[in-house]
């Protein structure tokens, strides 16, 4: 089925507070998107008020489509003006929605997957897991391992939601209240040495600082790995040029890529981890 | 001229030469290069479409972040980040070749020369109907300022751009002077066959938690509604010190917002920022002006151009 | 210096030879004379308070409407209305006399002989403890422009009230200007003991039904949370160019706004339009400041002043 | 009991349209207002979202002190984006109301009263005839009667609540389609005449230009008229001089005075009707 790029006007279902900050909001929409790749992203606003101006974007954390509409849900965590308002949106409520947008995860690879999520990061992680499984029968049992990390145990999210799909979900907090205590990146480090190179792929999303640690870890590792992108955007549809993010070209040049169009999924090693 | 509303208005302008289906124009930088908004919009309704910035030769642009939301205002340092003009004339103009719109390329340049030998570059490339100067860039000579707030500067760019090409010339005047007439009557006088204005406001946003600069680059252009009363002042101002066309912009979202540049003297209008908002932004103002128009009984839209009654009452 | 939070940070500043309780101060034209806002806070609690411009004869100011709102913004045109010099002393006066605060009297004037006049009869009064010189006011000679853009005019307004007065003199300059800094830099070799910025920026509205501007006056001046990223860069650059102190404003809503100002170089800010909008709007913004301060552990104000740190990362 | 200003956060109890465009809402607030006087206002804001700025003022159209708090009711009319956002508030939303501010109607004078009332003008006209009703034991009976007009039959405000408090309520629609056919200034204009001048006097809210129409109907006639005129507001507390209004100086001049301040109720002669 091929995917629609689409401005929609969608209507809340539900919008609740999962974890500490951390909400799930079920947006119904008019027609079919096709199917979403995971890591694709849309463009949220309130579809009432001025501020703020600008759409924000999420990962798309779960698609249904029934017959005529397609609900999706996003997981978001409050951190400023945009999700403090989308926190305050209630059932019946009408949002924009503009997507799906950009690059997602490269989906056949791998007969063992890692997962490693930072916060919110867990969103796309969630849609991918879930997605892998069902594709199951065509491709083989697929091993999911997923590391999850974050500040500590009333943050922590997604957990329940990747378990059902995971043959294993390995925890880390900073204050060591669930889990291993410290970044998810050191727990996968603890791990890498036991995965077989070339069977396992790594599929990761959350702050650029984790993000860019685990590069470190798997630098030199022959592990593939892709990597979901954030940066501030303004468009989402390549136009603004405002979602730079510096990446490695083939000449061993730096250049810039734009997040929302040949991301915000990227292979590690394309990114340039030393600068924005 | 007044209808009883059964025809549809009519919304054609014109800048000078050049013949707008109506006076809604896409403003550079802010709608790539077209092919972007293609799967939100039917291109071929644009009154016109103004190209992301052309320089001579490819540019990197800025380090992230790039953009940041301030109230009612998005403030944005991309660098001027372009493919360069040769590849945008083998790389993007055969996509623009098959619309049916008027295209209008953006050029800047970091000399004198430059802008003449881009301007020289883009005439006679079949998509490209006239040219916008930016002369919004900073300039080495003066540090920091643009080259658009000196009408020295100004007036010599658009002379050498003038005689570079026989392309309608608009020069994209900078809203950061004292007084913009100044400007505006200079490079009138130098040539430039219309004006559109105005470009971003120099501003900055601090994150308080790091003692940094919002943006990498550290200041920014400010666009949006929160510039909408300025721009629409400084359109009012340079429409009566000119006798060219003047372009509007600054804060565009709706078609109230354009009505009131077009109202205040300007031809047509450039919509920006809210093309991020909304992709399909330009229609609902071009549908909306249409409304207005036939709300108002006014069969034309020339007939409001220009009517703003300043009498006291 | 770091502290363990377990004492109250100092919030004191001074403003050259002025001592302020905290840098938080009222801007002028917005807390009226102070007494229409005694039901709603407590007047000592303020860093300083500014005083509706005062001219030598009293002004009736323009007709209405003289305000209207723009996207996070507010366009007036009050027309610097108000009593008058004498009018200030004999009514005003005696009730700033009671509170316990910092009171700075902003002036203006249509000549510099008058600003020296208001100056000189301010000079005494025993409430006023420094002076504000507003010179954005429009200029006959240069038609429209404010005094405040010809750094020329500006000078010497500045030399005028210097003779004119002992107290501490902040001027006021306008950001309706190609370089800001060229006009404080001049002010500031003609006397100034610190400058404050930014006046409201000049804009207009135009009512579309009617084909009118939204203001009797046709034009404003614009103020509010829209202006801010360009306040923050003109106080940020100004703050580099001169060595008197500098009072930020402009758009200043809640204690992190008014950090952005601190961190970029502003000794004091001054909070106006928020004001209207919550009229304890400033202890808000005190008790923010100082929390800030806990949570940052640093137990001096003056530790945070002009700590942008623009380096690349 | 002494009247205290205050900025206070209030909860809404109800918001409903009671007529094409035309929402009555009912906040309640902590502690008490003591007695507001008809002819009042607040200066209302949303609790949440940034946009707009500025409080909008509104006219107090009821007051019930129970104990420990204040409800008042705002009847008012959707005509921009203040309003519009207004209207989308709900039970339990917070919000901010400033006052009661200003001057309001004189009420014990007349044994007669008249209530001119433009649109949403009814409001402080609606409170003014239920308290005048309701201290009528101290001053013996009042007879009130009210002039209601509206653009046409579904947008007429009020009648319904005036109607227990007058002796007549007479209506006027542009359209016709209720009651007389014109402006209620005309309606009125066709009465006067019937009036013993000493004995009444008339309170009249509404549109500028329906209050200029009544001045000119009322020149020369003797009637002691108070008008509550409106004027775009920043602060609503005498402080930003936006809301001025020209009126006659003693001495034949003309000058400006505050609306919020020194109003919004003036005695109609001391307006000058010529211009703002
Ligand atoms: C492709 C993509 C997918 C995303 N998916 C999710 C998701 O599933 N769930 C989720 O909670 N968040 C997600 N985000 C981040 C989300 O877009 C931001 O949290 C949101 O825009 C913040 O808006 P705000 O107005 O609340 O905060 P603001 O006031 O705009 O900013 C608050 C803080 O967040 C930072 N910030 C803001 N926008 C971004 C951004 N785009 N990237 C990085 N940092 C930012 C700012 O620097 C600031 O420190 C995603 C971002 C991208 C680019
Ligand atoms: C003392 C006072 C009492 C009022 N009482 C009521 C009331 O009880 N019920 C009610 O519905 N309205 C009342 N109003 C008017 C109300 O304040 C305005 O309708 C409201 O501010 C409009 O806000 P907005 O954002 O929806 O419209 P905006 O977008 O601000 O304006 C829409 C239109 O309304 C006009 N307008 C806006 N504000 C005012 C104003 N203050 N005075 C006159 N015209 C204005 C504008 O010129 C414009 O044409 C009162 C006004 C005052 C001054
Ligand atoms: C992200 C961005 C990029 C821009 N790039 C250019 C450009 O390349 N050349 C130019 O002349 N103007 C550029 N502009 C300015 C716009 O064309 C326009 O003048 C300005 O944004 C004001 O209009 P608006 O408020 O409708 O956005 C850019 C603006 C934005 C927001
Ligand atoms: C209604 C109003 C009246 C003002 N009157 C004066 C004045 O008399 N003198 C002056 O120097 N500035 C005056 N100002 C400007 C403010 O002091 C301040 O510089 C400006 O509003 C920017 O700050 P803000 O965004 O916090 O309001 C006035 C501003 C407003 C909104
Ligand atoms: S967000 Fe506009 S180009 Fe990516
Ligand atoms: S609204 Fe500010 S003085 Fe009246």
């Amino acid at each position: 089925m091929e995917q629609t790029q689409k401005r929609e006007t969608g209507i809340v279902r539900s919008n609740r507070e999962t974890a500490r900050g951390h909400y799930v909001i079920e947006v119904e929409l008019p027609g079919l998107f096709g199917v979403v790749c995971p890591g694709q992203f849309v463009m949220f606003r309130p579809g009432t008020g001025e501020t703020p101006l600008l759409s924000r974007p999420f990962s798309v954390c779960s698609q249904t489509e029934t017959g005529e509409t397609t609900r999706i849900e996003l997981l978001y965590r409050v951190v400023g003006a945009g999700t403090a308002r989308m926190a305050l949106l209630r059932q019946g409520d009408t949002v924009n929605v503009l997507g799906p947008l950009g690059r997602g995860f490269d989906m056949d690879e791998g007969r063992r997957v890692i997962l490693v999520a930072g916060g919110v990061g867990v969103a796309p992680l969630i849609f991918y897991a879930g997605l892998r499984r069902a594709r199951e029968e065509d491709s083989g049992r697929v091993r999911i391992v997923a590391y999850v990390g974050a500040a500590d145990e009333e943050s922590i999210v997604g957990v329940e939601r990747l378990e059902p799909h995971c043959d294993e979900v390995k925890i880390a907090t900073d204050d060591g209240s669930r889990g291993f205590r410290g970044t998810v990146t050191e727990l996968f480090r603890n791990d890498v040495k036991y995965y077989e190179k070339k069977a396992v792929v790594v599929r990761a999303c959350g702050p650029r600082a984790m993000l860019s640690a685990l590069a470190d870890v798997l630098d030199g590792q022959g592990i593939a790995c892709q990597v979901s992108m954030e940066e501030r955007m303004a468009c989402g549809i390549g136009a603004c040029l405002g979602c730079a993010v510096k990446v490695r070209l083939g000449d061993g040049s730096v250049g810039y890529r734009r997040v929302c169009k040949e991301g915000p999924v990227f292979d590690m090693e394309d990114i340039d981890w030393h600068e924005n | 001229m007044k209808t009883d509303g059964a025809e549809r208005p009519n919304m054609a302008v014109s800048i000078g030469r050049l013949v707008l289906k109506n006076p809604v124009i896409t403003a550079s930088g802010t709608f790539g290069y077209g092919e972007e908004f293609a799967p939100y919009l039917d291109l071929d309704r644009l009154g016109g479409m103004v190209i992301k910035g052309i320089s001579e030769k490819p540019r990197m642009g800025n380090p992230s972040p790039r953009i940041v939301e301030t109230p009612s205002g998005l403030l944005n340092a991309i660098g001027l980040e372009n493919v360069g003009v040769d590849a945008f004339i083998t790389e993007k103009a055969p996509f623009l070749e098959t619309l049916d719109t008027t295209v209008i390329a953006n050029i800047f340049g970091e000399s004198v020369d430059e802008y003449a030998r881009v301007a020289g570059k883009l005439t006679g490339v079949k998509c490209v109907d006239a040219l916008e100067v930016n002369i919004s860039c900073p300039n080495v000579k003066r540090g920091g300022m643009d080259i658009g707030a000196d009408p020295e500067q100004a007036a010599e760019v658009t002379r050498a751009v003038r005689q570079a090409t026989n392309l309608p010339v608009i020069v994209k005047l900078t809203p950061n002077v004292t007084d913009i007439t100044a400007v505006a009557r200079r490079v009138e006088a130098a040539g430039a066959d219309a004006l559109s204005l105005i470009n971003t406001l120099r501003g900055m946003s601090v994150d308080i938690y790091t003692a940094r600069p919002r943006l990498a680059n550290v200041t920014g252009g400010l666009s949006g509604p929160a510039i909408r009363p300025l721009a629409v002042l400084m359109v009012w101002e340079t429409v009566q010190a000119v006798s060219i066309p003047v372009i509007g912009m600054g804060g565009i979202m709706n078609a109230c917002d354009a009505l009131e540049f077009l109202i205040a003297g300007a031809r047509a209008i450039e919509v920006g920022t809210a093309n991020f908002v909304n992709p399909a932004a330009v229609l609902d103002i071009i549908d909306g002006i249409e409304r207005h128009l036939g709300d108002a009984c006014v069969d034309d839209i020339n007939d409001i151009i220009g009517t703003l009654d300043c009498r006291r009452k």
